[in-house]
């Protein structure tokens, strides 16, 4: 695409796109950094949004970006040339509310705080709300953008629930919020879906497979060392984001070792046609998508032979 | 030249007199730029114009636009209403008082080039996320136009008038209400309509990047599911109800300060 | 009566500089007197006039009407101001039912002398329209009647007919004085023109400039009524001096701000 | 000479923050000196410095297309009634319209580069310049330009000896929203398109609940667009020596 | 010369009705004439003034200067305006220069002209004032030194001393007569003033409004030079009679303009 060239030296120049860089993203920083070492040249623009950067990976300005599975999957729908090609993270959401909620039917008619319609979290939401509340029950639905907030307006008890991702639920401890429960773990409702993935230009995928291959091939292992010893996600997390607060790093980096959700490779046939499924189930994709239209796991079989 | 021929020529310069045929030329080049543009290096984010025009049409048909526009429009007018009762006596207060004018100007200035966006975090943590802080962003988006203007306004007034009142033994009150006000009522209103243009810009910012409910609640969907004609769509109709808000606020400062125009001549065209 | 002593008043300008309005002004104007004041550009007379009127400030000296100190505006005082002072935004009856809403008379009373005030000064027919729809001067016609409708004893003009053209001038000037001759006010007119000031006053009150001070009081002993024929007093002998007189005067007052002669 | 009130309202202001932050103890409402020590921090870190130049170049590059399309597009609508037909609508649009919703566009045409953000601070700044503009060219007084007429003045000298001096004070009081609303522009770019410059340090500080950064920041923020605003009022204040006390308002 | 033949004008006004300004105006101005005109507010005067200097466009008729037809401003003519129409910018000197720098005249020339004209109205020393420091009849002195800069062969003026008070007036309008007497230009001089007119013109035209059209020209038999000493010439019967028979026609053509008789 634009967005790439071959050097003189027959390295390759490409760009990478990160949505606002947090825990889960350090891995692929230290995963270009990997390629970098073998003499690539590789930029990282930080963008606001997924969406600006799936319209630039499907205008071949980007070469690799990586966050939320579902305006890739919108995107791929539309016929852009964009492939999903490993795992970011696996299902990390959780449910969490005030004390007295146990069960879908304690939030008959309480505030519940969701993300805009489409997002992933709202999804997650929504499918459980169907799926466990009692006939005629259903919460008071307040959209509110951002985990961080909702955890904020959880602390202040603005609403009784919200799904909430790994490091909220960290930060929001650690800042000495009480009488908070989690009450459902949808990475065990939900195994097979896959929130956030790494998704690639096909041009760039099929043109330089080795390169691609490269990147995938250091995101497992970096993801591999991380699940053998926590510190080393620390110690990645003080590297590349020096002004997170090292004590919550700490304990959110044993929470994703001891969910076992950092795992390039965990993707398979099966759980993206289940995230499919999920993604079509909640309308942000038509029907009839599949693995194949959707993913490329050859690098991922790559990486682990 | 027969009389047939004059009525051609008339009928050409009244074409050329009126300003609609220069709005229809721009707006079928900017259709057609849009449109070519689109097709050639349209992305997944940039909609052909024809197909936004389409999804519009979808829009205004469909019961969830009207329920967003319900939804946004309680912050607009409650906010905007709330920057106009904080606003205008404020606005004459410092008009009135130049010592208070002098030393509260640098805050007005501070208001007016403060990065809204960058504290509607702060906002939604002391407020909360409910209807007060969508109401409340309004308001601080859209009161300093209504303060500054007003002020201006107060001060224009001619103090000869201020004058004439107390000859006759008003006291402050009756000079706020019988010469300030109506004194400064049309620039009042040119800081109302400005004012609006802000307001709608802070309703949408409010849910685009916190609440997300209503109009910016449909522009987060339609941009997360990259469906851009909708996308655009929605920002069609949310400039035009700014439009026409605009519109009518003109035409309410039209009817309010028709005295206003025996005034002036109007500049010079 | 208005009794005027000492008075002195200065104003601090933008730039720091201080400009001495006026300096040791004495004068007594009469009851039902008709005094005009004529001078220079920016000698004070306005000054002056608003201090009578309790508009404004002064730093030393004293004013009294009828023995009691002046501290502010009165019901006794109305003023008809140089530049009209109308609300561009009220109709003629509301401008000239201003004075009398002030001083909360109802609405129906107010109404009805405004009414009749408007007819006195010619402008019956024009009680809905704006002030921006009259010429200039219909809008002085109303700010007189505006004046005159809360019945004042003292009524202070600041050069009332200085935006009106000759030919109306003429007219109205006959109509303030039979006002006057009917009503018996006392009045402070303030006028850039010689000929207006010899025409309508008792006596004439020459200021001069930079301290403004009473320069000389010249008293006008044509005959009364004038309110008649104005046209014809002006050819009268009598006229002819107290104006060459008043001419002379003015005209070593002004010397000073002549052009140089380089013209001739 | 009066008090200087700009600074004394300041130190009013600063004392107030000071004591409300000490006495709400909210994690959302700092006192200012919990502020200037965050600032002091990442001043020190060198972290601001480095963004603020970015940010800056963001600035006085939109800044200067704003200033010559919106100078150039508002003194031909304000000249012409044709123009301002054809034009008035849009720009009027575009002026009132959240500005943030076009940020796909501006990404999808230019991409995620400097172009995008630059682009964002025109959209801030360069409307109210043309608005301003076109009704400061109007509003010149016809009798002037007759009087140029009168002694054979064509169009080009009547816009550059009259209309553009008579203008000017409007026109510069244009410029002056326009500097303040660019920089709101510069760091909405920043923090909605591409995540650099200052923009990059608040949305960091605003996802960690460090309030105390956020406002650090935005106090530089503010201290950069009152600096160009008072640039600006210098300049206004040569430009327009001749416009009578009376009229200005003191 | 000029020769206007059938002149007619209408305005439509922002409600749609039409004003008609001017209708069937004929009048010759011979060279080096000193033509004043005089009428009510709103008659044309000003509508006339702007046709000849060619600034304004007309219905019908024709004029034309020295046989050849006027179809825009020529060097031949400069205005003084009713309202001065400094550029409040520009100093003195830059103003009084300003029709010399659009007719393409060198720096060093035209600033050393606009310097003896400004001498020559009595302004050496304010060259680098701003008209706002300026009092009002001396802006009007910069406004004639701009006009008479270019040299014109006509001169035209609106109501020149129309904002000035009445003891600068005198001044000015003696320095303009003996300008002109000097320079034998070609005036044509709008006023509000009856003793302006008289004073100054060869002859008056008296103008009658709605639509406007000349009711009267009257030739003025005053000796001339009259720059010497207005004042005296003012106290001679035959001015004397020549302002009654002016008087008497402007107030017929007043007379439906006036104010009910109530009054009296
Ligand atoms: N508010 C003010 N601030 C400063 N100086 C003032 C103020 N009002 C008046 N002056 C000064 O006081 C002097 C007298 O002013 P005043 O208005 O009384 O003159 P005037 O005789 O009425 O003049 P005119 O005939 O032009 O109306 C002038 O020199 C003027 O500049
Ligand atoms: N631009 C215009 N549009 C509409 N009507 C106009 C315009 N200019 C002048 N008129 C009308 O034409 C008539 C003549 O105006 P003009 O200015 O020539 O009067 P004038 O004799 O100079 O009056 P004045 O003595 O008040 O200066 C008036 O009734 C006026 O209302
Ligand atoms: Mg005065
Ligand atoms: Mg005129």
């Amino acid at each position: 695409g634009p967005g790439t060239h071959v050097r003189a030296d027959g390295k390759l120049s490409f760009t990478v796109a990160l949505i606002e860089p947090d825990l889960t993203t350090v891995p692929l920083l230290a995963a270009v950094d990997t390629l970098r070492d073998q003499g690539h040249e590789v930029d990282v623009v930080e963008l606001a949004e997924p969406e600006l950067a799936v319209e630039g990976l499907a205008k071949g300005d980007y070469a690799i970006s990586a966050e939320a599975t579902g305006p890739a999957l919108s995107a791929i729908e539309q016929d852009a040339p964009i492939k999903i090609i490993a795992d970011v993270v696996g299902n990390q959401w959780a449910l969490y509310g005030r004390s007295a909620v146990s069960s879908c039917d304690d939030l008959n008619g309480r505030p519940f705080g969701i993300f805009s319609e489409g997002a992933v979290a709202t999804a997650i939401a929504k499918d459980w709300v169907a799926g466990e509340c009692g006939a005629g029950k259903r919460p008071d639905y307040l959209t509110i953008g951002g985990s961080d907030v909702r955890a904020q307006a959880l602390a202040s008890g603005e609403i009784d629930a919200t799904p909430l991702e790994i490091s909220d639920a960290v930060a929001l401890e650690s800042s000495g919020a009480s009488g908070l429960t989690k009450v459902v773990d949808f990475a065990e409702t939900l195994p097979d879906l896959h929130p956030q993935t790494v998704y690639a230009n096909t041009a760039f995928l099929t043109q330089h497979r080795g390169v691609a291959q490269e990147f995938v091939t250091a995101l497992v292992r970096e993801h591999g060392r991380i699940n053998a010893d926590p510190r080393h996600l620390v110690a990645l997390v003080r590297k590349y984001l020096p002004e997170e607060d090292q004590e919550d790093v700490a304990t959110t980096a044993r929470r994703y070792r001891d969910a076992k959700l950092f795992d390039a490779a965990a993707l398979t046939r099966r759980n993206v046609q289940g995230t499919i499924d999920f993604f079509a189930r909640a309308g942000v994709i038509e029907r009839g998508m599949t693995t194949r239209d959707a993913a490329d796991l050859s690098f991922i079989e790559g990486a682990s032979s | 030249m027969t009389a047939h021929q004059g009525d051609v020529v008339t009928a050409r310069r009244r074409i050329l007199d009126a300003n609609w045929p220069y709005r229809l030329l721009t707006f079928v080049l900017f259709a057609a730029a849009w449109e070519l543009y689109a097709r050639e290096r349209g992305g997944l984010l940039l909609p052909g114009f024809a197909e936004t025009v389409r999804a519009t049409s979808w829009l205004l048909a469909d019961a969830e636009l009207w329920r967003a526009l319900y939804v946004s429009n309680q912050a607009l007018v409650l906010g905007f209403g709330l920057a106009l009762v904080v606003g205008v006596p404020a606005g004459i207060v410092l008009g009135r008082f130049r010592l208070l004018e002098r030393y509260t100007d640098v805050y007005l200035n501070i208001l007016l080039v403060t990065p809204m966006a960058a504290i509607i975090p702060l906002l939604v943590m002391s407020v909360g996320v409910g209807l007060a802080s969508r109401v409340l962003l309004v308001t601080v988006f859209s009161v300093v136009m209504v303060v500054v203007n007003c002020r201006t306004g107060v001060r224009q007034v001619d103090p000869s008038l201020i004058e004439m009142a107390r000859s006759f033994g008003a006291g402050e009150g009756r000079i706020w209400t019988r010469i300030l006000l109506p004194g400064a009522l049309p620039a009042i209103m040119t800081g109302a309509r400005l004012g609006i243009g802000r307001a709608v810009t802070g309703m949408v910012i409010v849910e685009l990047l916190m609440v997300s409910d209503g109009l910016g609640g449909l522009i987060l969907r339609y941009r997360g599911l990259l469906q851009a004609p909708q996308l655009y769509g929605t920002v069609v109709i949310i400039l035009a109800e700014a439009l026409l808000l605009i519109s009518l606020a003109r035409w309410g400062e039209r009817k309010l300060t028709r005295w206003a125009r025996t005034q002036t001549t109007g500049g010079a065209r | 009566m208005i009794t005027i002593q000492g008075l002195g008043k200065s104003f601090v300008g933008q730039d720091g500089t201080t400009v001495q309005a006026l300096r040791g002004v004495d004068l007594e104007v009469a009851a039902n007197e008709f005094l005009t004041v004529l001078g220079p550009s920016g000698c004070g007379k306005t000054t002056l006039l608003k201090a009578v009127a309790g508009l404004t400030p002064w730093d030393t000296g004293d004013i009294r009407i009828d023995g009691a100190p002046v501290r502010g505006p009165g019901p006794d005082r109305s003023v008809v101001f140089q530049n009209f002072a109308l609300l561009p935004w009220a109709t003629v009856l509301d401008n000239v039912a201003f004075g009398l809403r002030m001083r909360g008379v109802g609405r129906a009373e107010r109404e009805e002398r405004a009414r009749s005030l408007i007819g006195t000064v010619g402008l019956a027919g024009f009680e809905s329209k704006l002030p921006g729809e009259l010429s200039g001067g219909m809008q002085q016609r109303v700010g007189i009647a505006r004046a005159l409708a809360v019945e004042p004893q003292v009524l202070l003009m600041d050069e009332p007919f200085g935006a009106v053209d000759e030919q109306t001038r003429r007219l109205l000037q006959e109509e303030l004085l039979s006002l006057w001759e009917e009503h018996r006010l006392t009045v402070v007119f303030i006028t850039h023109s010689m000929a207006e000031a010899v025409l309508l006053g008792d006596r004439v009150v020459l200021m001069s400039a930079r301290p403004g001070r009473i320069a000389d009081i010249v008293p006008v002993d044509l005959p009364r009524p004038r309110s008649g024929d104005v046209g014809s007093l002006e050819r009268s002998g009598r006229y002819t001096e107290i104006t060459a007189y008043l001419w002379d005067r003015l005209r070593d007052m002004h010397t000073e701000h002549r052009p140089s002669k380089a013209v001739r | 000479m009066k008090a200087p009130a700009a600074p004394i309202s300041l130190a009013v202001g600063a004392a107030a923050w000071e004591l409300t932050g000490r006495l709400a103890d909210a994690s959302f409402f700092p006192p200012l000196s919990t502020v200037l020590a965050r600032l002091r921090e990442l001043a020190a870190d060198g972290l601001i410095y480095a963004s603020l130049r970015d940010s800056l170049v963001n600035l006085a590059l939109g800044l200067a297309v704003s200033l010559v399309a919106g100078l150039g597009i508002g003194m031909a609508m304000g000249r012409s009634r044709k123009v301002e037909a054809a034009l008035g609508v849009y720009v009027y649009a575009l002026l009132t319209a959240p500005s943030l919703v076009f940020a796909p566009v501006f990404f999808a045409l230019l991409g995620a580069g400097r172009a995008s953000i630059v682009a964002v601070v025109v959209m801030y700044a360069m409307f109210v310049i043309i608005v301003n503009t076109a009704s400061a060219v109007q509003s010149a007084p016809a009798q002037l330009v007759e009087m140029a007429r009168s002694y054979g003045a064509g169009e080009g000298q009547v816009l550059l000896r009259v209309v553009l001096p008579a203008a000017a004070p409007l026109i510069l009081a244009g410029v002056r929203l326009g500097v303040g609303r660019a920089v709101t522009g510069m760091i909405n770019g920043e923090m909605f398109i591409a995540v650099v410059g200052l923009g990059h340090v608040v949305t960091e500080a605003g996802g960690r609940f460090d309030s105390a950064g956020v406002l650090a920041v935005l106090l530089v923020v503010i201290a950069v667009a009152l600096t160009a605003t008072a640039l600006v009022q210098a300049v206004d204040r040569r430009v327009t020596r001749w416009v009578p006390k009376t009229s200005r308002g003191h």
